[in-house]
Parts: C-alpha cells; sequence; structure tokens
C-alpha cells in the first residue's frame, strides 16, 4: 500500500542508461529490412526501423509512420499520411519519397527480397505530397494494409546502392528508437538509442544481440547473468529456474503463442482422403498427453489455423476428447478393422501404416512423434517416425509432395488471412497448400475475406473457415505452445499484453542505481 | 701383473613381463694390464651382456643380480652411480657392433667425440675438437676436418668405426671393449680396423677385452680366450691350449665352424 | 598380469558386447516406452539410471544404446579397415600405375576436409544409422591402406614371399596369404582407435542434431538430453557420459595393448 | 631446394581439381537446394520469388557449365558471393580467421608445452606409477566427448565457481577498457576454449611423444653415451630428446591446416565466430560458393602444410636431403 503511494514519484524519475543483453541463436544475415526473412535479422532491425503502420499491445494495427490512413473506393485505395517530424537517423527528412522507394524495390524484380507478393497486387502508388501517399490496388485486398507494417528504408541511401550487395546491409540507418552501432560477424550486433526518436528517446541506451548458437551456452549465460533475456523452453521454465538464484534476478513470464504444431496428411494419399479416418485419429491422440509431456503444460490444444487471442478465432469450436473406441469405430466405419488379428488394422489387404515425417534439429517435434506413434499404435495404426533435415524436408518432400504425413507447426501472423495455406489454388511446387486441401466452401471464403476491409465480416468468413477445418481435419491440429521468457528484473516498465511484451520497449527502464552496464557515449 | 678386471660369480637377469630370464649366470673372467682377451661365443650366448655389464650400462629391464666387478681394486657393483660415470669413458671404454647406429644420427661426429674429452677432461669446445681431429689422426683417418663435420649417415662403416675408435680412445682408457666391431663390416675393412687396433693397443696401452663369435680373428689377436655358452664360461685358457684340446663340445662346434671357413 | 591394458580392455568391451548381445534380457522396461507420470526421475529401485524426459527408462536406454553405439563403431570400421587393407594392398604389391592411382586418390581424400563430407552426406541423406555407418566407414579407410601399403612393400622384398613367388604362387594367394597377415598388425592396432573415434564422432553428430534419430537411442542422443536438462537431472549427464567414455577407454586399453603386443 | 618445392607446388593442382570437382559434384547433386538455415515456412515467400532467386545465382545452368565457370572465377581469385548473405566469400573467410587462428595457435602451444613433457616423463619412467596414471587420464580426456567435457568444465568453472565467463571473446564492455584490462579479459574468455580444443591434441601428442621418447631410448647410440660416462640426464635429453623430438616437427607442419579449421562444436558451445561454424552453417544453408571455397582452402593448407612438414624435417633432421634434381 505504502509503495502504491509513492510509485507516481517512481514515474517521473525514470532514468536513462544501461544496456539490454539479448541472446540471439543465429546472427542477423542482413540489416535491409526488406531483404532479410530470418527472424534474427528481423528482431534487429525491427529496433531500427519503422514501417507506416504496426500493431499495437491488443493486436489492433495503427499508424506508426503513418499517423492515419483513409480506405477509399470500397478498399481499392489506401492514403496514407505520413508523420511530418520524423528524421532519418543521419539527420535527413523522412517523406512520401522514401515510402515511394521502398514500394519501387519491393517489387523490382532485381532485388531478392522475399517479400514482394503482397505488394505486386499494388496497382500504382502515387505521392500527393510529401507526407501523402496513395497507394492503389488491383483489387480489394484487406491484407495488403497490414502488409505496411514492411520497414521503410531511406531513398537518400540506397538510391545508388545494388540492394543485393549494398555495404549498408551492415551499417543500416533508419528511423527507429535505435541506431546502428556495431556489428561483429557471429559475435555480437550493438544498437545505440536514438535521441531523436520521434516518439521519445528510449530509457535504455544500448541494446545488444549476442550471438549464442547453443542453447545450452544460453541458459548457462542466463545463470551467470551475461545476458538479460532469453527465451525458456518448458522444462527451463517450470525446473530449472525454479532456483533461488533465478528468483532474487529474474522475472519469468509466460505469453501466449502465436504458433500452432499440427500433423498434416497428405490429401492426395488414399489412405487419408476419407474424413472418418482422419477425424479417427484426431480422436485417437491426446492432446492433453502431448501438451503435458512436452510442454509440461505451457500450452493449450489447437483447435485450428489461428490462435486463441486473434479476432479471427472461434470459441464454438472445441476440441474433441481422447477417445480410443470413437477413433476405432470411425475407422471402422470407414473400412479399416484388423481382419488378421495381427494388431494391425488393414483394409482391402492393405496395412494401416504411414511414415511420419519431420525435420531434424526440433526436440519438440520428435518428441510429439514419437507420442502419436504409441497412440495410434494402440488403434492398430503402425507409424514410422522419419526425420530430416530441412533443407532437404523442404525440395524433396514437400515440394514435391512426397510424404504421407508430416510434423510441423506455422508461427501465426497477427493479419489473419491464410488464403497461402488453405485455397486449393496453392498446391503448386513450392506453395503452402501442400497437403492438396480443397475446400469449395473455405475457397469462397478465403476470397471473399480477403476482399473486405470490414472487420466483423472478415471475422464471420474466418471464423466458418475455422469451424469447417477442425471438422474436415486436413491437419491434425495439435497444439499452440506458450511463449516462455525470462528476463533481468533491473527492468522496470514493463507491462505483458496480448501481443507479447516487447511492444513498449522504449518505454523500459532501469534505475541509475540498479544500471549495470557503462552509458554509451 | 696384477688382474686389471677381475669378475667374479656375475649374474645377470632380464626381466620380461612377470617372468626373469637368466642371461649371465656366474661368470667368471679377469683381465690382466695389456693384456688381449677374447670373449667368444655364439649369438645370445651371454658376451654382450657381460660386457655391458662391466660398467653397468645394461639396458632398463636387466637385474644384476650378483658377484662382483674388480676393477683397478673396485667393486663397480658396489659403486654409485656418479663414481660409474667417471669410469665410463674414461677408464674403460667400448666399441660396438654397428658403428652407424651406435652413432647418434642427429650430431655431427666431432661432436659426438668432443664430448667425452670436454666431459672427462674439462678442456673447451675449441681444444676438444682439436683433440678430436688428432685422434681422427690416429685411427689413420686422412682428411680429420671433414670427418669432424660429417654425420654418421654420410659416411661409410669402417669410417665410422673409425670415428668411433677414435671416439673411444679420446680419454686413454685402461680398458677398451670391443663387441664384434667388425662383425658388420667386410672382410677388407676387417683386416684394416683389426690392424688398427692392435696398433693402436700398442700406441695407447690399453687393455682388450674382444668378443666374438669367429675364431679366426681370435686366433690372430688373443693371448687368452674364454668360450662362453648359455650364460657359462665353458672353456678358457690361452689360444693354443683351446685350439689343441677343446673340452667342451660349443668350442668344438665353434672351431668346426673356423675350420669350414678357412676351407673356403 | 602380462598385458594389464590388453586384459582391463578386453574386459570392459566384453562386458559391453554382453549387454548389447543381451539387451533384451537385461532391459527392464523397453526402451521406447513413455511414461507421462514419471518424467525426469531420478534414480532409484525401480529406474536404477532415472528416467528421461518422456520418462523413459535410462538403463534400458543406454542398455539399447549399446547396440546402436557399438554397432556403429564396429561397422563403420569394419567398413573403412576392409577397403584401406584392400586398396592399400593392392597399392603397396603391385606399385606402378596401380600404386600412383591409388595413392593419389588417397591423398585427395585426406586433403578433403571428411567432415564436410560426412556432414553433408548424413545432413542430406538423413542421419540412419545405416548412412552413419557407411559414411564414416567411406571416410576413413585412408589411414589402413596407407599402413598396409607400407607393410607390404617392406614385406614383399623378404625371403618368404620371394620363396613363394620362385615356387609359383598365384598373387592373390601370396596377399591374401602371406602380405595381409603380416601386415594387419599395425592395421588392427589403428582399426580398435578408429571404432573409438566412430563412436565419439557418432555423439558429435548427435550433438548438432544429425546423429541417430530418437526414437532409436544411441548413447550420443541419450547423452545430449543432457544439454536440455542441465542442472536437473545429473543422472543423464552421468550415466551416458560415463558409458561413452569407458567404452573409448576399453577401446583405447585394446589398442595400446595390441601395441605392445606387435613390438 | 627452389625447384623441389615448385615441384611440389605443381603437384597441388591436379589434387585441387579431383577434391574440386569431387566436392562440386557431391554438393550440387545432394538433395536440397540453397535455403535459409532458419527452419520456418514463411508463405509471405512466393514460389515465384524462390525460382528468381535460383536463377540470379545461376543454379539454372548445367552441372558442368556451372563448375566451369566457377573455375573460371577461381583462378582469378574470385569465390564469388555468399548466397546467405551476398557478401564476398573471401570477406566472410578472412573475418573468421584472426579468432580461429588465435585459438588454434594458443592452443598448439598449450598441447606442446604440456604434452611433449608429459610423453618424455612418461617414456623415462615407463612402467612406473606416474606413467599408468598419465596414461590412463590421457586416455580419459580422448575419450570424453567434447561439448560433454565443455559443458562439464563451464558449469565448474564458471557456475560452480564463477572464476571464468561461459561464451564469447569479450565482455561487453571491452571498448571501454584499458589495455591492462582488456589482455586479462581476452585470456578468461579463451581460457576454456583453448583448453577444450587442446585435448585431443594433448592426449595425442603426449602419446605421440611417449612412444617416439621410447624409441628413442631403446636406440644403440643410447648405449653409446651412456657407456662415453655421460650423466643420465645428458643420455635422456641431448641424446635420446633430440631425436625422439625430431617427427614433431613434421607435426607441425601436419598441424597448419588445422590452424585455419575450426571445430563447429566447441565453437557453438563457446560462441565464438570461427570457421568451423561457418562451414557448417554453408553446409546446412547450401552456400555453394562458401562451401567450394573452404574446400579450397582447406585442401591447399593441407598439401602446403605437407610441404612445409617435409621441408622442415629435412632441415632439421641431417639425414634427409632433397636432391634438387
Amino acid at each position: 500500500m505504502v509503495a502504491f503511494l509513492f510509485l507516481p514519484a517512481f514515474v517521473f524519475s525514470q532514468d536513462y542508461g544501461d544496456a539490454f543483453i539479448e541472446a540471439s541463436i543465429a546472427d542477423a544475415r542482413t540489416l535491409v529490412p526488406i531483404l532479410a526473412s530470418d527472424s534474427a535479422s528481423s528482431s534487429v532491425t525491427g529496433l531500427i526501423f519503422n514501417g507506416l503502420v504496426k500493431y499495437d499491445k491488443d493486436i489492433n494495427l495503427v499508424g506508426d509512420l503513418a499517423e492515419s490512413w483513409e480506405i477509399e473506393e470500397e478498399g481499392l485505395v489506401i492514403v496514407f499520411h505520413l508523420r511530418k517530424n520524423v528524421l532519418w537517423q543521419d539527420g535527413h527528412r523522412f517523406s512520401a519519397e522514401d515510402v515511394e522507394f521502398t514500394y519501387r524495390k519491393l517489387i523490382d524484380p532485381n532485388v531478392r527480397t522475399p517479400y514482394s507478393g503482397d505488394f505486386e497486387r499494388v496497382k500504382s502508388l502515387e505521392i500527393l505530397d510529401d507526407f501523402t501517399v496513395k497507394v492503389t490496388y488491383k483489387e480489394p485486398f484487406s491484407p495488403g494494409l497490414s502488409s505496411w507494417g514492411m520497414p521503410i528504408i531511406p531513398k537518400h541511401i540506397f538510391k545508388n546502392e545494388d540492394l543485393n550487395k549494398t555495404q549498408y546491409a551492415r551499417k543500416p540507418v533508419g528511423t527507429g528508437p535505435y541506431k546502428f552501432k556495431v556489428w561483429k560477424t557471429q559475435e555480437k550486433i550493438e544498437l545505440e538509442s536514438y535521441r531523436d526518436y520521434f516518439e521519445k528517446r528510449p530509457y535504455i541506451d544500448r541494446v545488444v544481440y549476442r550471438v549464442i548458437p547453443d542453447e545450452a551456452t544460453i541458459f548457462l549465460e542466463l545463470q551467470t547473468q551475461g545476458i538479460d533475456s532469453s527465451g525458456l523452453s518448458p522444462l527451463q521454465f517450470s525446473r530449472q529456474t525454479e532456483t533461488p538464484f533465478f528468483k532474487q534476478y529474474y522475472r519469468k513470464f509466460r505469453l501466449p503463442g502465436f504458433n500452432y504444431t499440427y500433423m498434416g496428411y497428405n490429401l492426395g494419399n488414399p489412405k487419408f482422403r476419407d474424413k472418418r479416418v482422419r477425424q479417427a485419429l484426431n480422436y485417437a491422440v491426446d492432446k492433453d498427453e502431448i501438451i503435458k509431456m512436452v510442454l509440461l503444460g505451457y500450452g493449450q490444444t489447437a483447435t485450428g489455423s489461428y490462435v486463441p487471442q486473434s479476432w479471427a478465432f472461434n470459441q464454438q469450436v472445441k476440441p474433441v476428447a481422447f477417445d480410443k473406441e470413437k477413433a476405432k469405430s470411425l475407422l471402422a466405419e470407414a473400412g479399416w478393422v484388423d481382419t488378421d488379428n495381427d494388431g494391425w488394422l488393414d483394409k482391402d489387404g492393405m496395412l494401416f501404416e504411414f511414415t511420419l515425417l519431420t525435420n531434424q534439429g526440433n526436440e519438440e517435434r520428435a518428441k510429439v512423434s514419437q507420442i502419436i506413434q504409441r497412440r495410434l499404435k494402440e488403434i492398430g495404426i503402425r507409424v514410422k517416425i522419419k526425420i530430416v533435415e530441412w533443407s532437404v524436408f523442404l525440395t524433396e518432400f514437400i515440394d514435391k509432395r512426397n510424404f504421407e504425413a508430416i510434423l510441423l507447426g506455422w508461427s501465426v501472423p497477427r493479419e489473419p488471412d491464410n488464403f497461402d495455406i488453405w485455397h486449393s489454388s496453392k498446391t503448386k511446387e513450392g506453395e503452402f497448400n501442400f497437403i492438396g486441401y480443397k475446400n469449395e466452401e473455405v475457397d469462397r471464403l478465403l476470397i471473399e475475406a480477403r476482399r473486405s476491409f470490414d472487420q466483423d465480416f472478415r471475422k464471420t468468413c474466418y471464423q466458418r473457415i475455422h469451424q469447417i477445418l477442425y471438422d474436415e481435419q486436413p491437419y491434425m491440429f495439435l497444439f499452440v505452445s506458450e511463449s516462455l521468457s525470462a528476463l533481468h528484473n533491473r527492468f522496470r516498465g514493463i507491462k505483458p499484453a496480448a501481443i507479447g511484451i516487447g511492444y513498449n520497449f522504449i518505454e523500459w527502464w532501469v534505475p541509475k542505481q540498479e544500471q549495470k552496464y557503462r552509458i554509451a557515449k | 701383473m696384477d688382474n686389471l678386471l677381475e669378475v667374479k660369480n656375475l649374474k645377470v637377469e632380464f626381466e620380461l613381463g612377470a617372468k626373469a630370464i637368466s642371461a649371465v649366470n656366474g661368470v667368471n673372467l679377469s683381465i690382466k694390464s695389456g693384456e688381449v682377451v677374447v670373449l667368444a661365443g655364439e649369438s645370445g650366448s651371454g658376451k654382450t651382456v657381460t660386457a655391458m655389464a662391466l660398467t653397468r650400462i645394461l639396458a632398463p629391464n636387466a637385474r644384476i643380480k650378483g658377484g662382483e666387478i674388480i676393477f683397478n681394486g673396485i667393486d663397480l657393483l658396489k659403486s654409485e652411480e656418479r663414481d660409474l660415470v667417471k669410469i665410463r669413458g674414461k677408464e674403460i671404454a667400448y666399441i660396438f657392433q654397428e658403428p652407424t647406429s651406435f652413432l647418434n644420427p642427429v650430431y655431427a661426429i666431432g661432436e659426438q667425440i668432443s664430448e667425452a674429452i670436454i666431459l672427462h677432461q674439462g678442456k673447451s669446445r675449441k681444444d676438444a675438437l682439436q683433440e678430436a681431429a688428432k685422434l681422427l689422426e690416429s685411427v689413420k683417418i686422412k682428411d680429420p676436418q671433414r670427418i669432424l663435420e660429417s654425420y654418421p649417415h654420410q659416411l661409410s662403416g669402417g669410417m665410422n668405426q673409425r670415428a668411433f675408435i677414435a671416439m673411444s680412445l679420446a680419454c686413454k682408457p685402461k680398458l677398451l671393449i670391443a663387441d664384434e666391431p667388425t662383425t658388420s663390416l667386410d672382410v677388407t675393412i676387417e683386416t684394416e680396423i683389426l690392424k688398427l687396433l692392435m696398433d693402436l693397443k700398442r700406441d695407447f696401452g690399453f687393455s682388450l677385452l674382444f668378443i666374438t663369435h669367429n675364431l679366426s680373428i681370435a686366433k690372430k689377436i688373443a693371448d687368452r680366450i674364454y668360450v662362453m655358452f648359455r650364460g657359462e664360461v665353458v672353456e678358457e685358457g690361452t689360444m693354443q691350449s683351446i685350439f689343441v684340446s677343446p673340452r667342451h663340445f660349443h668350442t668344438r662346434e665353434l672351431i668346426a665352424a673356423y675350420e669350414k671357413i678357412g676351407k673356403i | 598380469m602380462k598385458n594389464p591394458y590388453l586384459i582391463t580392455g578386453v574386459i570392459i568391451i566384453g562386458f559391453l558386447s554382453l549387454v548389447a548381445i543381451l539387451a533384451p534380457f537385461i532391459s527392464p522396461y523397453d526402451p521406447a516406452m513413455i511414461d507421462q507420470n514419471s518424467l525426469l526421475v531420478g534414480p532409484s529401485l525401480k529406474h536404477l539410471f532415472g528416467t528421461d524426459s518422456l520418462g523413459r527408462d535410462l538403463f534400458s536406454r543406454i542398455v539399447y544404446g549399446s547396440r546402436i553405439s557399438l554397432s556403429i563403431g564396429i561397422i563403420a570400421v569394419g567398413i573403412s579397415v576392409s577397403l584401406g587393407v584392400f586398396l592399400g594392398s593392392l597399392a603397396g604389391f603391385y606399385g606402378k600405375v596401380i600404386d600412383t592411382l591409388i595413392m593419389r586418390f588417397v591423398d585427395i581424400m585426406l586433403c578433403f576436409p571428411t567432415f564436410f563430407l560426412i556432414l553433408a552426406v548424413v545432413a542430406i541423406l538423413e542421419p540412419s544409422i545405416f548412412n552413419i555407418m557407411i559414411i564414416i566407414g567411406l571416410t576413413s579407410w585412408m589411414g589402413s591402406a596407407r599402413l598396409i601399403r607400407s607393410e607390404i612393400l617392406s614385406l614383399k622384398e623378404r625371403e618368404f614371399i620371394q620363396a613363394e613367388k620362385a615356387l609359383g604362387a598365384s598373387n592373390s594367394r601370396i596377399i591374401i596369404r602371406h602380405l595381409i597377415p603380416n601386415a594387419i598388425g599395425p592395421v588392427l592396432v589403428n582399426a580398435t582407435l578408429g571404432i573409438a573415434g566412430a563412436i565419439l564422432l557418432e555423439s558429435g553428430l548427435s550433438f548438432l542434431g544429425l546423429g541417430v534419430q530418437p526414437p532409436v537411442p544411441s548413447w550420443g542422443n541419450i547423452l545430449i538430453e543432457s544439454k536440455a536438462t542441465l542442472g536437473i537431472a545429473w543422472w543423464i549427464t552421468v550415466f551416458p557420459g560415463f558409458a561413452i567414455l569407458v567404452t573409448i577407454l576399453g577401446f583405447y586399453f585394446i589398442a595400446e595393448g595390441l601395441k605392445k603386443i606387435i613390438g | 631446394m627452389v625447384s623441389y618445392i615448385f615441384r611440389r607446388l605443381l603437384g597441388i593442382i591436379p589434387l585441387l581439381l579431383g577434391i574440386t570437382i569431387i566436392s562440386f559434384a557431391i554438393i550440387h547433386l545432394a538433395p536440397g537446394k540453397p535455403t535459409a538455415v532458419e527452419q520456418t515456412m514463411n508463405p509471405r515467400v512466393s514460389p515465384e520469388v524462390r525460382l528468381r532467386l535460383e536463377k540470379l545465382y545461376g543454379l539454372d545452368k548445367p552441372l558442368p557449365a556451372q563448375y566451369m565457370n566457377w573455375l573460371a572465377r577461381l583462378v582469378k581469385f574470385d569465390f564469388g558471393r555468399s548466397f546467405t548473405d551476398d557478401r564476398l566469400v573471401l570477406q566472410k573467410i578472412s573475418e573468421r580467421i584472426p579468432l580461429t587462428l588465435t585459438i588454434n595457435i594458443l592452443s598448439l602451444i598449450f598441447i606442446f608445452l604440456i604434452g611433449i613433457p608429459l610423453g618424455v616423463k612418461s617414456a623415462i619412467k615407463q612402467g612406473s606409477l606416474f606413467d599408468n596414471i598419465t596414461t590412463v587420464f590421457v586416455f580419459l580426456l580422448f575419450a570424453a566427448p567434447t561439448f560433454w567435457l565443455a559443458l562439464l568444465f563451464m558449469q565448474l568453472f564458471c557456475i560452480r565457481l564463477g572464476w571464468l565467463p561461459i561464451s564469447g571473446i569479450t565482455s561487453l564492455d571491452y571498448e571501454y577498457f584499458s589495455w591492462w584490462q582488456k589482455i586479462p579479459d581476452l585470456a578468461r574468455h579463451l581460457f576454456l576454449p583453448v583448453l577444450v580444443s587442446s585435448i585431443g591434441g594433448l592426449a595425442g601428442i603426449s602419446r605421440y611423444m611417449r612412444s617416439s621418447m621410447l624409441e628413442a631410448l631403446h636406440q644403440p647410440y643410447i648405449y653409446t653415451a651412456r657407456a662415453k660416462g655421460l650423466p643420465e640426464a645428458s643420455v635422456i635429453y641431448k641424446h635420446g630428446l633430440r631425436n625422439a623430438i625430431l617427427p614433431i616437427v613434421t607435426i607441425v607442419g601436419l598441424s597448419i591446416p588445422g590452424l585455419l579449421g575450426g571445430s563447429v562444436i566447441f565453437e557453438s558451445i563457446f560462441a565464438l565466430p570461427g570457421i568451423g561454424r561457418l562451414f557448417f552453417e554453408a553446409v546446412m544453408s547450401r552456400d555453394y560458393p562458401l562451401i567450394m571455397a573452404e574446400i579450397v582452402l582447406g585442401g591447399v593448407l593441407t598439401m602446403i602444410g605437407n610441404l612445409v612438414a617435409d621441408i622442415a624435417y629435412a632441415y632439421v633432421d641431417p639425414r634427409i636431403k632433397y636432391k634438387s634434381s
């Protein structure tokens, strides 16, 4: 109570200084944000650059470099009104020219950007004045708005550069709260606060990403306070950090995750063509058991392609209860019975067995596949597990549709449009509906939803899709795992929200007497 | 004349794992000053072990199990290592069978000869090298400077053996032990080396213990001879007495071998 | 105790081989049996070596793992020695063009970053036990080849070989009956060390996620779990680590003992 | 001598061709394509983009043409650009060299400084308690998987005792340190990596030295040295060691390629930006130009190492001389 009374005094004396040290499992590849597709690069460029829009703590799109926008002509046109007080970190003024430049580079076939897809739907981009941009789409495309979260790059820096080979890939200049300071390959990337950041000067002076390629080492670094923040495995969260040391120095966070893990069926395979078979398998695998064993309880059963904190999520879809008998009877309906009493189901002389394919280097998936293997054995289905390296997994198995079932996960973007995953047109080599799913209603809903900017309408579309997918079971939706992390407790100002904790990083601060690292010049 | 060296009941064993193998079993022998004594016997009869035992330079797994080795009135078996090193090379010197492998391949001849001179006579390196050159001349080497700078692998076996002899004589030892010094050399060189040794004996006045399996050599040089068989001395006497009336069958075998060679 | 290293080594490896052969009788549990009620339980009478993070009995996994790890070592080295002896004796015996060709190939292989080959093959062709054995075998034969070649070069001038030749023995007879048996000593030592090396290599590959893949238990992939359980499950660090350590030690002892025998 | 070296250097060329053809074939024929190491699928990356990228990388041409292209550029020492970040391959490799070299040289020094005396001592006291203890100890070091040992060391030295930092090369405030703070800081960071990377070599060298010394001590010239009346120390060190240590020179030469090699395992554990990780990541992301460059580098260094070893050996061992004919 006493502390509460004094709280306002603390708020006024937020101190500048100190450094925030984060471990990164891999080094960044490039700090040209429109080329970066790896998470290490993205998290660094995220602090250096801004997009026109961003998601706020409640996962709503709000302005970033754009102050506001209007959607006109029934969604064909978006007009962005840009902030006028923004300076690039080298002192240049930010303007509509930079937005146009970024767009030109995104659709330039010679630029090796992986993000051109969304921008190729743009018919034209016009500069109305220095701070107003008009984007016209070929047809209404509501996910397009969130695509303008793409970081804007400075025209004055890049105009004469080959983006693929530019030196600025390793010394970027952005508009964001942190300026690039130094990059030692595979060692660290250091940023310092940009005092003229248009929102406000960040309190933390330095941000350091240390590249530590081994998870065990990262955890040992936490134990010696060598890093300030790190993600935790469920085991680390529940057991290894339950020590007096961690309680004294770290705060732990448990936040809903934006991901789900699934077992996908190759729907071209006769075994899986029958919906009843897929439903039976869903009954036969105990998701709670998986969550208990693999996630140690830090997760929940997935029921579809959306995560519960998303507005597209359908609360009405409830996961089925684990029920072996139900599974057996559904399989029997579909013709799969153990006729020869050898313990394995068969049909037309064919044994029910399949290979479950997953990628190397993911302990979680390896464990899940073993649990599924055991559960399906109990109802008479023989599962072989095959674990292959990622690149081979993609090119030899996924792209060539050369699999029976796969165990994979999707990270779920804030924008719920998942046309690429479920639409029946997206089944070509290299595309993402690799299971070959086709449902006319889903196809129609996906298109209608992406043509509308009316969130209520889109919501009904996505919730219906959610319902259909769970009923049809093209994937066995397994779980959504929570994101678990530890953060050194000298940092103040953290306000966990639906989107995570990092959204208000510039508000974080450390009281002077607790500051650990020297102040950067 | 007193005995320069007197060996009484010498016993040597080798440890091979847990087993001990007797190599020399109660050998008695004596050498007077200025005498040439041959120790004969087939290979493996314990000649070399006996010779090595005299100054205790046997392999690490050899154990001297008993006896006395009295050299100049001192029992070497009771001497401390630090006293022994003063006798080795200085009072008692060795020449071995294969000069090329008994010379250290990585040092020049000069270095190897002068080493003993510096050690035993306390001379400077420069003086020692001069001394080494003289020694090489005394073993009938014509261009001592070149040899001093040569490495063993660059010289012939005969040349190496001369150098080796020079090295052994560096400190004017009282007793020279020559262990089959000519076996690895061809016959003409053998004759030269033998002649050289006898000349040197005359000049330097050492006693010579000459080890060989070849009685023809023995016959040429020996005052007295010991015949060894399976670690024991089975016969001793003057050359004449042995050739005329060999008592042990092994002596007769050796003589037979000699006569066979003689016929060829 | 004439050769304590050899005896100790043979006892260790003999014991482990016995464990591997009798695995189904020794292990109290199915090594793949998942038990959600006993995750990461410490050693007890019920679970001698404790359990892993899926509740599987560590003792059973290590016992079964001995099959995988030992067979990787032995078969990989079997391949490497056969290949090495074959090519090495060809080169040594026939000399000339064949020798030059084979030895050039050996040179190429020796300059080759073998680790790359192993990585590439294992990563790309899926890390099955079979692939791991083959690739370790195919990238480690050069030492044996060189050894056998030089032994044969020096042997073939010796009298008994010349005598055989004079008596009209065929080349293959001379190679197989005389040269190889006489030259095999150092190769055997090399092979014993190679087995140890292969077992270690598998554990290194496991570290990179490229070793034998679960659920098949290899000592490497069992030990790897110790990384994820640092500080809370010492048994996962200690038992598989010791299994590897003792096995490798056993093979080193045998190699040391063999060296002594060959002299 | 000069012409000998020249002939040997010429001999490198066909070997190098052999190596590069084999590796080029392996990496290009192997399944998988250049992709991110990142193990997530990104639906925003469209397949058209992937095809376009392949074309930009020149992967649509037939393999022999790609190889000839690559070879033509290699002759001009142009190793191309990395697929993953478009930086010059040479630059990517060279920025890893200082650290890799430092650790390897320090390890080598450490290995020789400890391994040689250990081996010599074992040989002199062959069969003694000391010999047996070191033998078993050395085998134990040899027998432990690297990563396991590294993790045990980290827990002991860094967590339990708190003496050393866990990973990295420098402290974060390193730039603000004065030189007398920098050196101990570096030393503390490098200690464990050097220790761990030395262990295999340490065990190897000490065993090698032991047997080499044992062999030397059984040579006839040792008896000569004793017969001359040299004190035992002189016998062992002047006559024994000098001969026993000669082959070590060869080992130094043969270590040259290793100096620029790294181990992905300990580099990962200690978070060191060395060559081992670069190579590993290159393989995993199918970064063909980078893989090829490293193979060429490795091959050339191995061959130069062999040459240096031979020449050095000839230099120290008077028995060997190369005829310049």
